[in-house]
């Protein structure tokens, strides 16, 4: 069941893969990228349980974060996202 | 009872797995940006919380387990919040209407009708 | 006999890649990029040295007899890190040649070069 | 494998740096498979945010796009073709992947993985073979870094004038309202980040982590503040010149502990001096040597991403005055 489930994301990431690299806006890869970062925090869990070691999570932990983070910092530096630009707006 | 435990876990990773594929589909087959982000926001969540949930049913070791909800609790968290902000600097920019009203070179040489 | 290899020939390819683009594109951003590849084909083939079959990562546990080789991964660990500092200064250094020059496209750099003598 | 040739065909430099960060995420999976944890747990941390994140304040300071003009494609690709054939000719010769038989197996490695628990007492190889065995090379790398931060600190930094508080003041306020659910959800975040970097820093003994991964998730922290909250609320938390202190502290740090078991009449950075029990010792010298890396890395890490964040808003305002 765990290498079914390994297998199934593995799939999954094929697929956001291929959205990230066609995909037609910025916003797309963007989350294209955010999928692919979330499946690979659960295909590190799972392999941790396939190869019978599972007490490196601390990874996984990491990647969730490093995920958001990223997430955040594409759309504040892709020039949409900015303070400077909500100020405009504003005025 | 062990089985019982165990057949659950199985069947919760079958459910997330399954969620996670129609997730995948949903992404390469929607027609705009805005299904493609339903169908992954939506997907996302819960099949990471089943995934996550069948581990621990499936490990009874302690300390991986409150690993593993550290891990919940954060998907649970940062998820919905990415897709948020995803989603809100995509109508901020006009994404749908496609106007394109900044003079920021950004945006202009990629908004094309997306089907594949 | 074939599969024994793959890993390396991942690799190669991989890193001919890395190469091709910084041959080949003109843009400096684009050549950071492509060495960014280069340099983790690098690290890919070191790591993939150190794989033993059978073996577990190298955090001594019992129960356990054979461990992967920790050495390959101690280098790597901090190539990653000074690898990525490296970068920082390459960019940064792209960042001032956009501001001297306008432009961060290696033939246009040289044009103005020539202008100016 | 096929990202990275994506990576070849994209013209739009923000696409190039999105597939980057999947495929870093992809190469740390692949070291999880190959059982380098700590090697993951680092690409994990680097790759997908801080080289993402630097790479994408580049981007916007040096424009989008690149130009499509190019001379000969075709003597590179030969020149790539030759050289990959040589390579691929060359693994011939390689052992198999994955035989304990290869040379690489036999000689210090084992000693590692035998008599490190004796000597060092610590369960994570990695990290007693990076901060006591090898530990004039680890000092080295941290040297380098610490060089990298000055050198982007010397090519970006830009003299800043004072400005007023209160715009700052009212233009947060303002913010405030714009990104709510971001911004407290990242208040709740951070401090958990920071936590999580400190248990990483600590239990580096035990697990994977260390010194190097802490200081990045540390540095990343810092860096979420920064993006959702504006440089100078940044600014105000953490001082610039506080920061390079830090980061000289840090390697001060690491090489006191050598010179002082230098002077105690031992080689460098043999920590058995350190304690009267030489196990302890070494393992009180890794804890301070991690203590070492982790400051020097964190501070770097936020000191290059500041010069460019600050660089890139001082290029914009000097934009828009020339307008």
């Amino acid at each position: 069941m765990l290498i079914a489930a390994t297998l199934a994301i593995l799939v999954v990431m094929i697929m956001a893969t291929i959205r990230a690299v066609m995909g037609p806006t910025l916003y797309d890869r963007v989350l294209a990228v955010n999928m692919f970062g979330t499946k690979t925090v659960l295909l590190i869990s799972l392999l941790g349980f396939v190869m019978g070691r599972p007490e490196f999570l601390d990874i996984a932990i990491v990647y969730a974060l490093i995920n958001f983070i990223s997430v955040i910092g594409v759309l504040r530096y892709s020039g949409h996202f900015t303070l400077k630009q909500t100020e405009d707006q504003e005025k | 009872m062990d089985t019982l435990v165990q057949i659950s876990s199985s069947v919760l990773l079958l459910i997330g797995s399954f969620l996670c594929i129609s997730g995948g589909v949903g992404i390469l087959r929607f027609p705009d940006f805005y299904t493609r982000m339903h169908a992954v926001g939506v997907t996302e969540t819960l099949a990471t919380s089943m995934i996550l949930v069948g581990l621990i049913l499936h490990n009874p070791d302690f300390l991986v387990d409150v690993k593993l909800v550290i891990i919940l609790l954060m998907t649970l968290f940062i998820s919905p919040t990415a897709s948020h902000a995803l989603a809100n600097a995509a109508i901020h920019n006009d994404l749908a209407t496609e106007k394109n009203q900044k003079s920021d070179n950004a945006n202009n040489d990629e908004v094309k009708p997306s089907n594949p | 006999m074939i599969i024994g290899l793959y890993n390396y020939w991942v690799v190669v390819v991989l890193m001919m890649i890395g190469f091709y683009i910084v041959i080949a594109h003109g843009n400096l951003i684009k050549k950071i990029v492509g060495l960014s590849i280069f340099q983790t084909s690098v690290f890919i083939f070191y790591i993939s040295m150190a794989k033993v079959d059978g073996g577990t990562a190298p955090i001594l546990a019992e129960g356990i007899e054979q461990y992967s080789n920790p050495l390959p991964h101690v280098l790597i660990l901090t190539a990653i890190v000074v690898g990525i500092a490296t970068t920082a200064l390459g960019l940064a250094l792209a960042v001032r040649i956009k501001e001297a020059y306008g432009s961060i496209e290696e033939e246009e750099i040289q044009n103005k070069d020539n202008l100016d003598c | 494998m096929g990202v990275a040739i994506a990576i070849v065909r994209m013209k739009d430099l923000l696409a190039v740096v999105m597939l980057l960060g999947i495929y870093s995420l992809l190469s740390a999976s692949f070291f999880v498979a190959m059982d380098a944890v700590d090697v993951a747990f680092t690409e994990a941390a680097v790759g997908a945010g801080i080289s993402t994140l630097l790479m994408l304040v580049a981007i916007t300071m040096t424009g989008r796009t690149e130009h499509p003009t190019r001379h000969k494609p075709l003597l590179a690709l030969a020149v790539v073709i030759v050289t990959g054939s040589l390579l691929i000719y060359g693994t011939l010769d390689m052992p198999y992947f994955g035989s304990a038989e290869a040379p690489i197996h036999q000689h210090v490695a084992p000693r590692y993985i035998n008599d490190s628990m004796q000597e060092i007492g610590v369960p994570n190889i990695v990290t007693s073979v990076l901060a006591s065995y090898r530990a004039f090379d680890t000092f080295g790398e941290v040297v380098v870094i610490f060089t990298a931060g000055m050198g982007v600190l010397a090519l970006l930094s830009v003299v800043r004038r004072p400005r007023d508080n209160e715009k700052i003041d009212s233009y947060n306020k303002s913010m405030h309202e714009q990104h709510l659910i971001l911004r407290i959800v990242t208040k709740m975040m951070i401090p958990f980040i920071l936590l999580f970097a400190f248990y990483v820093q600590f239990h580096g003994d035990f697990g994977p982590g260390g010194g190097f991964q802490a200081g990045v998730i540390f540095a990343s922290a810092i860096l979420l503040y920064a993006m959702l909250f504006g440089m100078n609320t940044a600014r105000r938390v953490i001082n610039q010149s506080l920061i390079q202190l830090l980061a000289a502290t840090g390697v001060l740090l690491y090489g006191s502990i050598g010179v002082v078991s230098l002077l105690n009449g031992k080689e460098f950075f043999d920590y058995s001096v350190l304690s009267a029990d030489p196990v302890a010792g070494q393992h009180l010298g890794i804890l301070l040597i991690e203590l070492g890396v982790g400051i020097t890395v964190a501070s770097v890490m936020v000191i290059i991403f500041f010069n460019f964040a600050d660089r890139r808003d001082y290029s914009a305002s000097k934009e828009n005055k020339d307008l």
